[in-house]
This record gives structure tokens, sequence and C-alpha cells, in this order.
């Protein structure tokens, strides 16, 4: 069975760094996708990121995405798209990844591993859930963006977070209408200046309302919402009905870890990064040799941040097959932490930097 | 004034994205002829032409449509081409492809 | 003081909860100890068939008949719905020389009552028509049951709870005390000794590690079985499905010389059943490999072709799950129903192999039936661990 | 339609999963095994977070404390045909 | 009350007047400025580098408030397209003798053309009064952002900030 020193899954923007840093330190990286095109969420990001200009501040998602994708191909890195790794297998020589590939399942050794599976959308249970309509935010995000297609023409909107907020925005910008944004919390959950874009469009944001139902007979066709106290339970008298087809599920993200439990890797429950996070150190090493995580698999936050753990890992995989010396890799890794604490600062920031600190505290915990 | 155009629920003009391609391929969904881009996932070609209902459960016989749309929660199959339990949100359209509704497990082409 | 119990059974497997079940239905105080989930071993690690086809005449078709009719009065009884289903089964004949061993062994199957046939290839068909051509015929029982042990486990845990069982989860046994007979002394990871009059010992694969606690040298061996599961899809066919090579070669060793090396090592025989809720079960290997739960690829590769070489439309289905289970293997092939004579109060309900599903309801009840001292309907002595001196 | 379905494949409702942890289900794998939620086409990926938040509240678990059911091979749905070729 | 950005949405008076991206009175008579809405602390500083008389400072930590200099702002308006936010506009409060000139960032269809008369909006989206679409700027450099420039009556200066969208879009 082929060797190679490492395998990365997932090509969005952690997988992509991770490689990135690889093929730099003159390692082999062999690039794992089930989808048929690379960039995971990233192309479907057509907002302007955030951050400072090492961070790529300024720049539209999906450019990010086309600029990851260039570096990759010039250094040389093994892609295969389309290709479900649908698992992995013990081996004495190292971990081996199956995946599915060209109508084929096949299998590669892996001396280092680096998964970068990503998160899926939390959904929602309420009535009326399960209609045809009723979507995460994601998907009609990739509908709009991606496939250019609108999934329904007057949007009710669940979630308050910058994704229900930045997918509202699109939405309209693809030609919908949103009819509103409900939130449970008392208050937004994401960024003011995304919030103010969709206010500035007439579309209003209401915070203490949750969804109570969706109706219709065979597609939605209305939802209503009501209004909610500080324990989060029903204010009687406040609900109301809105005509609407379509509704967007905006309420979190869960990493997805499969790869990471198959592994045997050692979890912490950290409910800010989305649950149970397979512990990884400060070099994005997992408990199980030779396996890393980096993205929102080891904690959901946001591509600028994904794309920074992507470089660590791929940096210290570097280090720990001998392509870069210890003198060599702490700076880079220095470097990688600087960028990635600035993203974590601020109000906004500073849970995902107490819970990552956290983590790392398990994580030395699990070493001693 | 350029207006936005929006075709069968096709998003064509975008004010941040360049003007999409149009249709270039046929698929038939329970018999009848939509028009759809090749290598776009079926799921898209079915919500251009305003088609919500993918299926219906096996317990309960509920309709269903696209709900992840990444092919994870798997509520969008439908039986295309007589295989039941294809991800129509990740299945790439090929011409002539043909699409039905499934209901409960699907069944076998004959 | 803690509470002197009536029985206590180490094991929540399919076994040690239809223990639980007639022994509280018997009046019975019952404490269940198992280290983990309630049957994380074999009894979740299987497929759903109650299989008698491929028994010989003897002991173990005769409780396997027995338990099939209570199957039936469970699905009565108990409050879960155990999907009891008689759906019958084929054993896909490929070769002359497999017909006619076939055609022996249904011949004695036949004079022991069991509604059994041969079918031939139009007949085999158009039972399953989805079935390849290259199949020569079949066998057919309408006997052939399965039941989701699922289920069944979840109903005998909510019956015997009703009448008082008591159930201590993530808590193995560390130690095994007896001080006179039946008392028993059960020291549990939990830290506290816990006693009672009998101990069951119902740890299927692991009853051998049980049994050394008190000295006992249980001929039990864990035998891997892989499976896998697909997606619910519509019938292959109106019953379950058995490949004949494996059976042949059972009743008559030198056929392995018709089977790959690799294909004998890992002990592959195909079976394929489907259960109510439209997924088919794919097995499956049967190896001595210790206590190593992984699923390996290879073997996952010689099932599926083996199920695609008898149904080739399976090709288009997906695989959902794999995962392998232990069968308990016994030295003679027989499970331990019944008293160790040395060390009075202490019981093994262990040792089923691949007929844990099938032999559950029998097993408990023959073991409720001995320690409340009542009469059997019969004889256990075949099964009795004192017919290996234990 | 009122059902709360919070296991999407394979329908199943909340009820349904109250009323397995009322007959002493206490783990993700035995929730999973009574009542099919994340048995389905999906194994779980959809609502096992909401089950495991279910499954916590009502038997006064932490969250912390409620792992997922096991994990298996495949990760993703598999045609058989896949497999059916030599392997490498 | 709790009207302040992250329970409506909408940076409300005390927001603004807490942040030191917006300049003094005097500053808006004396010509065209930046205003620069940024109420909230976020890892976001390309307005600082986008200011070619650096009259924006954002510093470390990058969550720092953007500081507008307002002696050297000259109201070019090269901020508004970079920031990610959407959240910088240009204001020219004596731009006639009775108007004022508000320009910002727009990214919906369908777009008005110069000269038209349009709807304009408040922060919350609501009709404030009618305006002129005195330029629509579609720079390249801007990626995709245009940039509309109207007329306004000129007690609407720091009131109007969009053109009203259509309540049902053109489908």
């Amino acid at each position: 069975m082929r060797k190679v020193q490492a395998i990365v899954i997932g090509a969005g923007p952690a997988g992509l760094a991770a490689c990135i840093e690889i093929a730099k330190a003159g390692g082999k990286a062999v690039l794992i996708d089930e989808n048929a095109k690379p960039g995971g969420q990233l192309f479907k990001q057509i907002h302007k990121f955030f951050g400072s200009r090492e961070h790529r501040a300024g720049v539209r998602g999906y450019d990010i995405g086309s600029q990851l994708l260039k570096e990759t191909e010039e250094l040389g890195v093994e892609v295969f798209l389309d290709s479900p790794v649908y698992g992995l297998f013990q081996d004495p020589q190292g971990i081996m990844v199956s995946y599915m590939h060209e109508g084929q399942e096949k299998a590669l050794l892996g001396e280092k591993v680096i998964l970068a599976t990503g998160a899926a959308e939390n959904a929602l249970t309420f009535p009326g859930s399960t209609l045809p309509g009723v979507m995460g935010a994601g998907c009609a995000q990739t509908m709009i963006n991606v496939n250019r297609v609108l999934p329904g023409k007057k949007v009710i909107m669940v979630g308050s977070g910058n994704v229900g907020l930045i997918v509202s925005y699109q939405l309209m910008q693809a030609g919908a209408d949103v009819a509103a944004l409900i939130e449970a919390a008392p208050s937004i959950g994401g960024y003011g200046v995304h919030a103010g874009k969709i206010r500035r469009a007439g579309v209003p944001i209401l915070v203490g309302h949750t969804i109570k139902r969706a109706m219709g007979k065979d597609q939605v066709e209305a939802v209503e919402i009501v209004a909610l106290d500080e324990g989060f339970q029903e204010i009687p008298g406040t609900g109301q009905v809105m005509a609407c087809d379509t509704v967007c599920i905006a309420v979190g993200l869960t990493p997805l870890t499969e790869l990471a439990w198959l592994a045997g890797c050692e979890f912490t429950f950290i409910p800010s990064l989305g649950g149970h996070i397979p512990i990884h150190d400060e070099n994005m090493a997992t408990t199980v040799p030779g396996l890393y995580v980096a993205g929102d698999i080891a904690g959901a936050e946001e591509a600028s941040t994904a794309m920074e753990e992507g470089r660590l890992a791929g940096i210290a995989a570097a280090e720990a097959l001998g392509l870069y010396d210890e003198i060599t890799a702490a700076p880079l890794k220095g470097s990688v932490w600087t960028r990635m604490d600035a993203l974590r600062t601020g109000p906004f920031g500073q849970k995902r930097f107490d819970a990552k600190a956290q983590m790392l505290e398990t994580a030395k915990g699990g070493k001693e | 004034m350029p207006e936005i155009k929006v075709k069968n629920h096709r998003v064509i003009k975008h004010p941040i994205l360049s003007e999409d391609a149009p249709c270039d391929v046929s698929i038939f969904v329970d018999g009848k002829e939509i028009p759809a881009k090749a290598g776009e996932p079926i799921a898209a070609a079915l919500l251009a032409s305003d088609i919500h209902i993918f299926r219906q459960t096996a317990k309960k016989g509920y309709p269903r449509g696209i709900f992840c749309g990444i092919g994870r929660c798997t509520d969008c199959v439908m039986t295309v081409d007589g295989q039941p339990n294809v991800r129509t949100c990740v299945t790439p359209v090929r011409a002539g492809m043909k699409v039905e509704t499934q209901i409960g497990l699907g069944r076998w082409a004959e | 003081m803690e509470k002197q119990w009536d029985a206590i059974i180490i094991g929540g497997g399919i076994i040690g909860l239809a223990c639980a079940y007639y022994l509280t239905d018997a009046g019975q105080s019952v404490l269940l100890l198992e280290k983990g989930d309630l049957g994380q071993g074999a009894s979740t690690s299987c497929d759903d068939m109650i299989f008698l086809q491929s028994k010989k005449p003897g002991i173990l078709l005769t409780i396997a008949l027995e338990s099939l009719e209570m199957y039936r009065r469970l699905e009565q009884d108990l409050p879960a719905s155990i999907e009891f289903e008689s759906r019958g089964g084929m054993v896909l004949i490929e070769s002359e020389s497999q017909m006619g061993h076939m055609q022996d062994f249904v011949r004695q199957q036949k004079a022991l009552n069991l509604d059994v046939e041969l079918l031939t290839k139009e007949q085999a068909r158009k039972m399953a028509p989805l079935v390849s051509k290259h199949v020569l015929g079949s066998t057919y029982s309408p006997m052939d049951s399965q039941v989701n042990p699922l289920q069944v486990m979840r109903g005998f845990v909510k019956a015997a709870a009703s009448k008082g069982l008591e159930i201590r989860r993530h808590c193995g046994v560390k130690a095994l005390d007896n001080p006179a007979p039946y008392h028993w002394k059960v020291t549990a990871d939990d830290g506290k000794v816990y006693e009672s009059r009998f101990v069951i010992n119902a740890c299927g694969a692991w009853a051998a590690q049980v049994g050394e606690l008190t000295g006992l040298e249980l001929p039990i061996k864990p035998k891997r079985g892989q499976i896998l599961v697909t997606e619910s899809v519509p019938a292959f066919g109106q019953t379950n499905f058995w490949s004949a090579d494996y059976i042949v070669m059972k009743l008559n060793p030198d056929f392995a010389k018709e089977r790959s090396a690799l294909m004998n090592d890992l002990g592959i025989g195909l079976s394929m059943s489907q259960a109510q809720s439209g997924n088919y079960f794919l097995g499956g290997t049967r190896e001595f490999a210790g206590f190593d739960k992984t699923v390996d690829r290879t073997a996952l590769h010689l099932i599926l072709k083996e199920a695609v070489r008898f149904f080739p439309a399976l090709e288009k289905v997906n695989i959902i799950r794999t995962f392998s289970g232990f069968r308990p293997a016994a030295a003679d092939g027989k499970p331990f129903i019944g008293p160790v004579a040395s060390q009075p109060g202490m019981y093994i309900a262990a040792g089923h192999e691949g007929d844990g599903i099938a032999l559950a309801p029998i097993t408990g009840y023959a073991i409720s039936r001995m320690i409340t001292g009542q009469p059997l309907p019969y004889d256990f002595s075949e099964l009795s661990p004192a017919r290996l001196g234990i | 339609m009122e059902e709360l379905f919070i296991c999407r494949c394979e329908e199943v409702t909340r009820q349904e999963l109250e009323q397995a942890i009322a007959d002493g289900a206490i783990s993700m794998n035995e929730l999973k095994r009574w009542t099919r939620a994340g048995m389905g086409l999906c194994q779980g990926k959809t609502c096992a977070k909401q089950v495991m938040a279910l499954l916590a509240q009502k038997t006064a678990q932490s969250p912390a404390a409620v792992k997922p059911a096991t994990t298996r091979n495949p990760v993703r749905p598999m045609q058989i045909s896949y497999m059916t070729k030599e392997a490498e | 009350m709790k009207d302040e950005i992250r329970f409506t949405g909408i940076p409300s008076a005390g927001d603004l007047a807490a942040i030191p991206g917006i300049a003094g009175e005097e500053r808006f008579e004396k010509g065209a400025v930046a205003v620069i809405e940024c109420v909230q602390e976020i890892p976001c500083n390309p307005c600082e580098k986008a200011c070619p008389f650096g009259a924006i400072t954002v510093g470390q930590p990058i969550t720092s408030l953007p500081v507008l200099d307002e002696e050297k702002c000259t109201g070019c308006g090269a901020c508004l397209a970079k920031c990610p936010g959407l959240a910088i506009f240009r204001v020219h409060k004596n731009y006639t003798e009775d108007t004022a000139l508000v320009e910002f960032p727009f990214e919906y269809l369908p777009l008005p053309q110069e000269g038209d008369t349009v709807a304009c909006g408040g922060r919350d989206g609501n009709y404030v009064c009618d305006g002129k679409i005195l330029k629509i700027n579609q720079s390249k450099a801007f990626d995709g952002t245009t940039l509309v420039a109207v007329a306004v009556p000129k007690e609407h200066y720091m009131t109007v900030r969009t053109i009203c969208r259509k309540k049902e879009a053109n489908l």
C-alpha cells in the first residue's frame, strides 16, 4: 500500500493551509476531499473577510479560496477530489485512511494525518421542522452563491450569529426577501456591523423570539413566532404568524469529529466551541500519535482562524517528520500563534481564546 | 435601470458575482422535463424549477426536501436512474437523468 | 446491611437480561451488573436471525424450536415491539456438489419435523427475483425467523424493572467470594459488595474471565464476527438468505478445498437478512482474533464480493455501518446452561456462539426454572457445564 | 404536523426518545438502539447533538458526561460497488 | 431602554457618541469627512491601511476601535469600500446651501442611476426623505462594492445611511 508523509483530510481553509505548509517544508502531502470542488465553505463566502492584512482582510472569501488553491497547485500538492474518506483502519505502519475515488474504494497510509473536516450546522426541532422549505442557512447560502439558485422568495432566518446575519444579507443580494430574523437570546449573537447591514435593508431583528412552528401542507407557507421571557419560556399571547416559503436555521455549528472518534482520540466537552472536541495541544496534535486536527473540527470558529490552525498543524507535522528542526519551526509557529491570538481578542473573540486556553491545559494534563 | 434577473429562481445577475451561465441540459423529474446545468447538484436544478418536495418518508409518508445541502443529513434523497437513496444535494446533474420523487424506501428498477 | 439478593446476574447482554426477565417473573429479587452499556457485547453486534436450517438435529435444534415459540409469546408479553417475524430463509446453492450435500441435509431435518424443502432454480428465482442467474436452486424453510435483539433487550429491561430488577451499568465485577454454599459476595467496580444466593455468569465471550474469579476454567473463546449494514432498501426477495458453501463445509470439511484460503481463514459464509427497518445485515466472518474489535478491510471486501455474487443489484446499495462482535464460542460448540457442581449457587449461561439471540428466551427460562427448583421441559444435561467436568 | 421529529432519518420523535429514557436508557448507545434515533442513512449526524442534550437533561447528567454513540466505518454511505473491485 | 446595537442591530445615539470614529460637530461644517460607525471591538483593521492620509488608527490590539483624526481626514472616501463591515460613510454636510451629501456602500441590485430621485433610508432601513443620486461609483478596486452618493436635505446628514430597498424583490 502506498505510504505518504502526510494525508490531509478536508480541502477547506484549514486543510489547504496545512498542505501548503507541509509542501513549503519540502514534504509530500496528499489532500483528500469529498466535494467535487476544493475550498470547503470558502466559495460560498462572498463577503469581505475581517482581520488584518496578514489574515487577508477585506478580501472576499471565494478569492481567498482561489488564492489558496493556486498556492497548493504551484507547490504540487496532490489532491483527490470527489473522494469521501469513509474510514480509518488500524495499521502497524501508520494511519490507514480509506476513501472512495473514481468508483473504487482505496486506501493510503500516512505517517502523519491531519483532520480538517470542518463542522456541520446544528438542527432545530419544532412542529413542522421537517417540512420542505426548512433548511440550514448554510444550505441556502450554497444554493444562492455557488449554485445560483434561490431556495425561496420570502425567508425567515432563525439565529443571529454571524452565519444568520451574513446569509440573510446574501439572500437579499441574490434577490430574496428576508421577512425577519429571529433570535431566542436577548441580544444579537454576531457582529453589529453585519446586523447593521440587514437592518439598513429594512429587515427586523427580533431578539427574545423563537419559532414555535412552521405551517404548511406540503411545504412551508408560514411560521408562528413567539416572544420568550428571560428563562426562555414562551410569553403567552405574543404569537404572531408570518408568511414565508423558506425558514433558514442558523443556530450554531458542531465539529465533524467522526474520524477523530474512529481514530480513538480523547475528547473534551467545550460548548462554546461546539461540543465534543478532540483534545489537541499547542501543535494541534491529538492524543493519537501522528494525528492532528485543524479548523472547525478543533472547535468551530471562523475561516481565518481555521487557516491559521491549518498552518500550525502543517508546520508541526513537518517538524515531526524531520523536515524542520526545532530552531526553524519555533518562529514559524510563533508567528501563527500571534496572528491567531489577534483573531481571538475583543468581546467576541475572548470566549474562544479562553476555551482554547482551557483546551491546552487539558492537553497538558493528559500528557503528564 | 438594470433589473435583478431571477429566471425560474435562478440568480442570473448578481451585485457581486459574475453573470451566471445558462442551462445547458435537460433532466426528467417524474417524467417532466426541466432545464439544468450539467454538473450542478440535482437539488439545485429542482429548486430552480420550483420543485421543493423530493420524497415522502417511509414511516409517515411526510414530504421532505433539501435540508443540509452538504450531503450529510440525507433528507434530500430521491430515486435517480432507478437507484433509490441518491443524495441530490451532492450528486451532479448529467444530461437526460431520470429523477423520481422517492416514496418510502423507493423501488428497484425492473 | 446491604440487601441479600436471590440472584446476581453478571452480564447485561441478551442472555443476562433474559435470565433477569424470567427470574423476576418467577418472583426472584435480581441485581444485574454490566461492565459497560447494556448489550454492548455480541447482543448488539450481530444480525437478527433465528436460523434453524443450519442446525444439525439434536438438542440445539430442539431448544431453538422451543425458543422460537417463546419469542412468538414474547411479542405479545413484552412491553416493546420486538419485531418478531417468520420471513423464512433460503440457502442458496451454487454447484452440483453443494446440491448433493444440501439434499441429504434437508432430508435429515425434515425427519425432525423442520418445515424445509428444496427449490428449483425457477422456484428460487420466483421467491427472490433479484438473485443471480448462476444460482442453481435453494432450500426454503418458512420457519426461519427474526427478531430485533435491541427491542427484545428493551422489553426485558422494562418488564423486569417493573418487577424489581435493579441494574448497575459501567459496573464490572472485581471479586467473587463464596463463604458458604448458596452465599455469594460480589465485589463490584463501584466499590460495593453485593450478596446473593445465586450468581449467574452471563458474560458471553468474557465468561471465561469472570469464571477465573472463582477458579473456573471455562472453555469459551471470543470468535469475531464482522458484519456490514446497508441503508434501508426495498426487499431483495421474500426471505433472508445464506450461501450454501459454508454450511456444506461445516458438514463436510473436504469442501474447504473449493474455497480460497483467505475465505477459510476468515471463516466467511454469506448471511443476508433484512430488518423491519429495511436495512440488510451482510455477514460475516468467524475468526479467533482475541478481543480485537477492529473491522478488517480485507474481510469487508470479501463479504461484499460474496453478497454481490449472489445479488448483483446490491452493487448500487450503500453500506452505512460496519461492526464486529465476539461470539462466545464454547470448545465443543454447545452453550453452557446450568449449575457449576463444585460451587453451589454458581450458574453459567454463556457460550452460545452465534445462537445467543435465538436461544435467549429458552436459556433465561431454563436458568430460572433451575434456580427456583422447577421441572424443565427438556433434558438440559447435554448443555450442563458438568459435561466437560465443570 | 405537530410531531417533534428529532431524528429526521428514522422519524423518531422527542416523545419516543423520552419514553425510551423513561424505560431505562441512560446512554446514547442504548437510546439509539431502543429508538433507532441515529440509525438511519445519516447515522446520527443531524440529530446526535439534540438527542445528547435531551438525554443529559432527562437523566440529570452533565452534558459533558453524555458521550456520543459509537462511531464506526464507514462515516459516509458507501456504495457496495466501490468495495467489490480489487483492494489496493 | 435596550437600544444598543447588540439588541437592535442599529448603532444607537449612545453607541455613536461613545466611539472615536466620528468627527466633532465643527468638523462637519468644514467639509466632507469619513464617518466610521464601527462600535464593537472586532478583530479588523483594513480601514487603517486604506487611508492615504493616515487619518485612521486602529493599532494594537487589532480589536481596538478605529480612531478618526478629523484634521487629517480629507473626506476622500477611500476607506468606504475597504470596510468589510460596510460601516464607513462619507458625509458632506454643507454640500450645497440646503443639501448634504451622504455616500455609502451598496451591494444590492437593482442599482439606481445618477440623477434618479430615490427614497432614502436610515439605519433601520425606514424611509427618511427623498434624495437625488449624485454618483454611482463602481471602481474595480472596490471588488463588487458600489458607492452611492445622494444629496439629501441638510438636516438628514446623520440620519440617511442607505437607499430604501424595494419591499418586494423583483422575482
